[in-house]
């Protein structure tokens, strides 16, 4: 017996309601990301001042800006920041949960202490750290008061090293997140790896780098993810801690998109650079994105 | 000579004692199984032998030598695990050889001591992968050699063929008998399967919420466990009890609903007090129709379920009310229903104390 | 040779070491362990630290005396003004209208985010459909996008459904900034649970919203309170939406206090400014206190599964 | 009706200055919203305009005058006020002219002119030069002379804040000063890139980099706290527009015995004519409408117009008010502007985004000694001439 | 009747095919086993039946109707997981009724299969307790109360004693089996281990690589192995395979180094061409001593490893070079290097071809 060949039925309804369900990320995938990002770099092809308009003056903007010394400090800074963000916060981050996770006693406190600069906002953190950097009261002062009257660390107010200065604020910011993810993911390691290390008579530090920290690529990565996300976003700390001074030393890329769009009412301008922030984004991310969550495997 | 002696060992995490007062003797060259329940401190033992865990109190010698204080490398063992705990990001060769690297040996002799390894594990193939690249099996043989490039006395393995599937099980059970016999080092072997116990182990130490409660030869073990426990633990399918009394006087017996056992050519260990017992007997060792009539001892039972295993047949009867199952050839055709004779030899059987479990 | 070996065997002494390794409380290794934590702890306290002693002292003990100093003379002159009498323009009430405004915009804000990226992440990872992993690629790329970029897009978005201004506006924008990395962690915290319970549910009748409410939400406590403590530190943190999308009576406490700390007159109040951000950095820093062992187990839910 | 005015006056000379237009306004039954966002027009600029292009316009709102707000007027967002203008007759009384110039677009008036701020002051500490044992200097040279003895001292010659505005500021107060007001004019309003690259403007970033130097020493952001080191004797003296007069009405000094205002640096006394002014976008409730219209009739009143400069420090931009109660500073700033050597301010004549690039440079020119003189005109002349 | 019919089903994951035109017959009433090793398709398969996975391609009838599209709910079909799948924040009397209150249904109703239910699988006093507060045994028996209170026609389980250990597993296929008998309910069950494929099934369905192998019952399967793939994969210990050559003509013959067993009694399923073949024969189908002597092949062998097993005892031994087990009752004592002689009955044999690995 085999009853009449039934049609497939019409595949846009099936899992109707997870597809209602998504509605608002697809909204927000497409209007949002892919149309607001379109929009921009439209107009970045256009000579828009306050408004948007749509009067194309080709390729000008863009010779406009990278002739810009402004930008160019920008992308400069952020080049510095980001890999010293980079480096610095997963290795301290590392470092950090390492130590944690040696059963050490107080555990709980030392991670909330690492921890609670993330509960505060850029404006926050940078505020606190003008203060402590400032050369007149905090940390400088306090030195030559101590008797080192030639001590100098005023980070802040020197042009060559004030994106440091920038980066002591953000290191103390985020590394706790960084640490506790990296925790997690130490902590995900097998017992039995250690256990083969110690038997194999393996130090621990060599056991750390040979073989823990390469079995640690699913947390690197979301940690990487978090990390760069929040390099091409640094603009709050900078404009609370250094307004983008001394001069022109501690610009980034955001601020300069902000002060074009906003301050300069150019837009078109504004939208160039977003267009320049928004390319490099794109080289970085989309790969891994793809590789990350394109399609095959099941739990990402 | 003693290879391993494990000397009043305690171990306790937190106020939850885990080992107790623990002894061992392994002699050199011995297959010792460590055989029980999940949690009953079988890995947690093997973990103070390997120097990986603290004892709370006691000692542990290895080749005589007081190692109760020393790190696991110096202590002349190495270990396999369940999870084969290899280091993904190395090839094969690199898991070998990454333990003798750091310990500062030569070129040459790491080379060798691989190629010896990989020979006798026949993982030559295998050397440039990485262990992503391995089945299961080919994956524990690497964790073997992992320990047999070192060159130890000792041999731990905890459940090295727990992730395995039954076919390779039964492969590498084989390899590691050989391996045995082949290099004739002491091994100590945590497993929670009956069927590896019996058959790699010179001396099985059956164990339960962190005591020993048998340590004795497989045979041993299977025919005349100690107790209810260990009775149980050992043999699939597993051992028939028949909750009983035992009837004193002149002719002993053992009494269930509707039938009397005699007991008079049972070896007592302890002198047969009268009172509640449970005896145990073995399927493979009930006799049916007229080879059964000829048993000391034998009943009528009518076949419930049927359970044919290709090799063999479980067939499911009730003795006394109580369920009780046997073993027959595959030939032979039984079905729900069927009415026959089955008997047994009480000689076979043990028998245990109702209260204790232990043998009388 | 038998004399040697089985000495151990042989009843008798104990012989050589027994019982647990000596472990010595000061052993190099946990000096270096404590030593280290403790001087990274002071660099992580040192603001707070800060921050705390410059709100209690003075004005004049703050130009005279070094920022590290304890203050001589404790006054919570700096607190209470911060709170209810700093003046921005012709508003002298401090922070607290801001409060008030902060946690009218917090709350429906975090509340509508988790929802639809909860929803979000549950359907990515148990009702895959066709499509759904490319819109939930783009919005992880999403971001990276700087707020800044979008800042004008969104204006143009709020004002075209009329939605500018208004304080449902300002919680759609944080619910679509939140929802890249909330529907990320949700995703990958519902694809680490059994996938038999969920094909379980439907095998029991169960549609996806029953399952969503009745089976998912159930076990998701972890990774809810991850989503809670990111979003309400990050709405509550916010500043840049929060000036762009309101209006001056509806200011966020973030606006608030930047206008207390920019609105330098003649000298610049330093305990007053530090005050006022202790008091703006409250609420996150209270639930990261309170809930931080809760945020590590969800992070190690969520995130590390990638 | 309530009605939202936002505006980025927050110092304290200021606030109180807001509060007497918020006094007057109110006196007229509406009730003025303050909505002010502290941190210089740089934050508060890009929140009011998204709020206008938004569709959830304010009242009312500060902007400079000149051309910040060009577009939006052309976007038809701003309301037009020529109907009210003529009934009250604004053109006769608000004197400079220009003033009402830089509302106008095709004919039509859509801002009302507030003050008159005059950026061309060079605000000096008596106490700073008596502390350093010279007198007070009377012009830019003198000043510059004198710096060396207030560096002995521990004084700061020159204070300047960090925000890219102030150093433009101080430089274009050099350039109107040492190079005149017609050269001024060209180069701002002309663009002309020749004239920019040439040899009178030489001079003029000579006396940047002095003041480059001078100032190196002081590291405040805002402006209002460099005026505070001029107020307390630690630094000699700012470059700033006659705004710093209020803060130091605030700190309770008298001109001419506390401090000394030098108008167009001693030089070449000449004032600029920027201001804020405030402008109404359009809205939809009429009763809304009518407040704009009470509220713009009331900024012009000559009461309101005495109360509110007077506390801001800034000129009236009406000819016909009484201004006794001012004091030596202002006086001379009136007495300049009656003789009419005024220019208009850089705001009026360039485009933001002009302005911007050209804040860039000096913010640049004047934390990076790197950056020569001769270079930052090359890249000066180049800005001027792809300037609109 | 037939009760669930897949007809030409395929399956792939995007390129990956994992079902290819499968078709499947399942008669009401019957317990059919789905076997094979991991990744063939097993639970992929059930998925499709059960309706938690769309087939790519063919349709699929549970009691004649096309259920092809339907919802898993509308199947009339219960689902019993590996994993237990306890809703977890529920009792057990919440994961009984989830389903039932779902569809709407009367309280009463509700309470009396519940009670039902629990009846049946001896779960009463377990109603009001958590998943967590469960043992495994006890999980698994309430997974399939889940199942059992949907009065569904058909159960299908995916491996559901794979999680349990060896003494529990066996308890359970014995009840499953017992409510089998007890409700005659169509029962898929997928498993790999063949134990229970073996005494549980009807039929079984030996499946490799998204393709079914061998569907008959299990003695048929154990005994007939089509192809090489299936005899290997059932029967542990595992069958005996010797590669040689078939020697054709009059008395047809299996040649291997050193020895020719006669293929006379053989029953041949195609003809048997001359050339490479292998022959298989299972371990306890070889006879020892003098039983082998009287078979019509034996052959002298030596001892090389003996594995006791408890009910039994393996020994390893080589023929014509290649490795041989066969199985011995326990008491029988041999030891390495033992010589004897072996021997077997080519009729209890499989013969191979060489290159398909097909039955010949
Ligand atoms: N680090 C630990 N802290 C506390 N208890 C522990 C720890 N490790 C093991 N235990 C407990 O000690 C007991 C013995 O554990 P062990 O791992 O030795 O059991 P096992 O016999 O190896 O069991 P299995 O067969 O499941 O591996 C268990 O009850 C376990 O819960
Ligand atoms: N969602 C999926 N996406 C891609 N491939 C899958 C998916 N699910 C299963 N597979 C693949 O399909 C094949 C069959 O999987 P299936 O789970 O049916 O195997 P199985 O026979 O049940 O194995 P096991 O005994 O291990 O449960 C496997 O190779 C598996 O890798
Ligand atoms: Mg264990
Ligand atoms: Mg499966």
């Amino acid at each position: 017996m085999t009853p009449m060949y039934q049609g497939r039925p019409s595949r846009l309804f099936r899992n109707l309601n997870a597809k209602i369900a998504s509605i608002p990320m697809i909204l927000t995938a497409l209007v949002i990301f892919v149309g607001g990002t379109a929009w921009t770099v439209f107009y970045s092809f256009t000579n828009s001042k306050l408004l948007p308009r749509a009067s194309f003056v080709g390729l000008e903007q863009y010779e406009r800006l990278w002739a810009t010394p402004r930008w160019l400090t920008a992308v400069e800074n952020i080049a510095i920041y980001g890999v010293c963000t980079l480096v610095f916060s997963l290795v301290i981050g590392f470092l950090l949960a390492a130590l944690m996770d040696q059963k050490i006693r107080f555990e709980n406190t030392f991670r909330t202490i690492f921890l609670y600069p993330f509960a505060l906002s850029f404006i926050v953190t940078g505020l606190a750290w003008q203060w402590i950097l400032n050369p007149n009261f905090g940390i400088q002062q306090v030195v030559r008061n101590l008797g080192w009257t030639s001590f100098t660390f005023d980070p802040l107010y020197d042009a060559d090293i004030v994106i440091y200065g920038i980066l002591i604020a953000g290191l103390w910011q985020g590394t706790g997140l960084i640490m506790c993810l990296m925790l997690a993911g130490l902590r995900g390691i097998d017992a039995d790896i250690w256990k083969a290390a110690r038997v194999d008579g393996i130090p621990t530090w060599k056991t750390y780098v040979f073989i823990v920290i390469p079995m640690m690529r699913p947390v690197l990565v979301t940690t990487l993810v978090i990390i760069a996300s929040g390099i091409v976003k640094v603009y709050d700390l900078v404009v609370a801690q250094t307004s983008g001074g001394p001069g022109i030393a501690s610009e980034v890329p955001a601020k300069y998109v902000y002060n074009y769009m906003f301050l300069a009412q150019n837009l078109g301008q504004g939208f160039a650079a977003s267009t320049m922030m928004l390319l490099s984004v794109v080289i970085v991310v989309v790969p891994w994105a793809y590789l990350e969550f394109g399609g095959k495997r099941r739990h990402g | 000579m003693t290879s391993v002696v494990v000397k009043d060992v305690s171990l306790s995490f937190g106020a939850y004692d885990v080992l107790k007062e623990l002894n061992l003797d392994v002699p050199e060259g011995e297959f010792l199984v460590l055989l029980g329940p999940s949690g009953c401190g079988k890995s947690t033992l093997l973990n103070c032998i390997a120097g990986l865990l603290d004892v709370s109190d006691g000692q542990i010698f290895i080749k005589g030598k007081n190692v109760t204080w020393e790190e696991p490398k110096d202590r002349g063992i190495g270990m396999v695990f369940q999870s084969y705990a290899l280091y993904p990001q190395m090839t094969v060769e690199g898991n070998l050889s990454f333990g003798l690297k750091t310990a500062g040996m030569a070129k040459d002799e790491i080379a060798r001591r691989i190629a010896r390894a990989a020979e006798i594990l026949q993982i030559e193939p295998l050397l440039k992968r990485k262990p992503a690249a391995l089945s299961g099996g080919q994956r524990q043989r690497v964790a073997i050699g992992r320990a047999l490039v070192r060159d130890v006395d000792v041999f731990l393995f905890d459940e090295p063929l727990s992730n395995l599937d039954a076919k390779l099980r039964s492969e590498l059970r084989v390899e590691i008998k050989r391996l045995h016999q082949k290099l004739a080092n002491t091994m100590i072997y945590v497993t929670h399967d009956q069927i590896e116990a019996m058959t790699l182990a010179d001396r099985i130490a059956v164990m339960r919420g962190g005591v020993i409660q048998q340590l004795d030869a497989p045979q041993v073990i299977y025919n005349r466990p100690v107790n209810r426990f260990v009775a149980g633990f050992l043999g699939s399918p597993g051992m028939n009890f028949l909750d009983g009394e035992i009837e004193g006087g002149a002719e002993p017996a053992f009494a269930i609903a509707g039938a009397k056992i005699p007991l008079d050519r049972y070896g007592f260990d302890a002198v047969a007090a009268p009172g509640k017992a449970v005896l145990g007997i073995r399927p493979e060792h009930i006799a049916l129709g007229d080879v059964a009539r000829a048993m000391p001892f034998s009943a009528d039972a009518g076949v419930e379920l049927v359970e044919p295993m290709g090799s063999d047949t479980l067939v499911w009867t009730k003795l006394g009310g109580q369920g009780f199952a046997f073993r027959v050839e595959a030939e032979r055709h039984l079905a729900s229903g069927d009415q026959l004779r089955i008997g047994f030899d009480p000689a076979r059987a043990s028998l245990f104390d109702g209260q204790s479990g232990n043998r009388i | 040779m038998a004399a040697v070996a089985p000495a151990a065997s042989s009843a008798g002494g104990l012989v050589g070491p027994s019982g647990p390794r000596p472990r010595r409380t000061f052993s190099r290794r946990n000096i270096f362990i404590y030593g280290t934590l403790f001087v990274v702890a002071i660099y992580y306290l040192l603001p707070l630290y800060v921050m705390v002693v410059t709100s209690l002292k003075g004005m004049p003990e703050i130009r005279f005396g070094n920022i590290f100093s304890p203050p001589v003379e404790i006054t919570f002159e700096p607190w209470v003004k911060a709170w209810s009498t700093a003046c921005t323009g012709l508003n002298c009430d401090g922070l607290s209208r801001g409060f008030w405004n902060s946690v009218r915009i917090t709350v429906p804000s975090v509340f509508l985010s988790i929802a639809i990226a909860s929803v979000n992440g549950y359907a990515l990872a148990n009702w895959r459909f066709k499509g759904a992993e490319v819109f939930f690629t783009v919005l992880v790329v999403g971001a990276f996008i700087p707020y800044q970029v979008m800042l004008y897009p969104i204006v143009i978005v709020l004002r075209e459904i009329g939605l500018y201004g208004s304080l449902w506006g300002l919680v759609l924008v944080h619910t679509i900034f939140g929802m890249p990395i909330l529907t990320l962690l949700f995703r990958n915290y519902f694809a680490s649970l059994p996938e038999e319970l969920f094909k379980a549910a439907r095998v029991d009748g169960a549609g996806f919203w029953t399952i969503y409410l009745r089976i998912m939400l159930p076990m998701s406590l972890p990774i809810f309170v991850v989503a809670i403590i990111l979003q309400v530190t990050g709405i509550w943190n916010d500043f840049l939406f929060g000036v762009v999308y309101t209006k001056p009576d509806t200011y966020p406490m973030t606006v608030q206090l930047n206008n207390i700390v920019n609105a330098v007159q003649g000298v610049k109040e330093y305990n007053v400014n530090m005050a006022a951000t202790l008091l703006t950095g409250l609420v996150p820093l209270v639930i990261y206190f309170v809930s931080g062992k809760l945020f590590v187990r969800g992070i190690a839910a969520g995130a590390v599964k990638g | 009706t309530d009605l939202e005015v936002t505006h980025w006056w927050t110092s304290g000379g200021e606030a109180a200055a807001v509060a007497e237009l918020a006094k007057a306004f109110d006196a007229t039954g509406n009730k003025w919203i303050d909505g002010a966002i502290a941190g210089s027009g740089d934050i508060a600029r890009p929140i009011m305009i998204s709020r206008i292009t938004g569709g959830d316009p304010m009242g009312a709102t500060q902007f400079n005058h000149g051309r910040q707000a060009e577009e939006l007027v052309q976007a038809g967002l701003m309301r037009d006020f020529t109907e009210l203008a003529e009934k009250e007759g604004w053109t006769k009384f608000i004197h400079p002219k220009s003033l009402l110039d830089g509302c106008t677009l095709d004919g039509k008036i859509y801002c009302v002119p507030v003050n008159i701020h005059s950026q061309q002051w060079l605000w000096l500490s008596n106490k700073a030069f008596a502390d350093a044992g010279v007198a007070v200097p009377k012009n830019w040279d003198e000043f510059v002379a004198a710096a060396p003895a207030l560096e002995k001292a521990g004084v700061v010659p020159l204070a300047i804040g960090q925000q890219p505005w102030q150093t433009t500021l101080a430089f274009q107060v050099i350039l109107v000063a040492l190079a005149g007001p017609e050269t001024f004019q060209k180069v701002f309003g002309d663009k002309d890139a020749t004239l920019a690259a040439g040899a009178e403007m030489a001079k003029v970033f000579a006396a940047a980099d002095q003041a480059r130097n001078m100032s190196a020493k002081s590291n405040v952001q805002e402006w209002n706290q460099a005026t505070s080191l001029v107020i307390n004797g630690k630094a000699g003296g700012q470059i700033m527009g006659d705004w710093a007069q209020g803060e130091f009405q605030v700190a309770g000094q008298v001109a001419g015995k506390d401090y000394t205002c030098l108008p167009g640096l001693g030089v070449n006394e000449i004032i600029s004519t920027g201001g804020d002014a405030f402008y109404f976008p359009k809205q939809t409730d009429p009763e809304k409408a009518k407040a704009q219209e009470a509220l713009a009739s009331v900024m012009l009143s000559p009461a309101t117009q005495v109360a509110f400069n007077l506390k801001k420090g800034s000129l009236p931009v009406r000819g016909d008010v009484d201004l006794n109660a001012a004091n030596d500073c202002m006086k001379k700033g009136l007495e300049i502007l009656a003789k009419g050597n005024i220019i208009p301010a850089p705001d009026q004549l360039m485009s933001a985004d002009g302005v911007t690039q050209v804040n860039d440079l000096f913010v640049e020119f004047f934390a990076n000694k790197e950056l020569s003189a001769a270079d930052a005109q090359k890249r000066f002349a180049e800005i001027i001439a792809a300037a609109d």
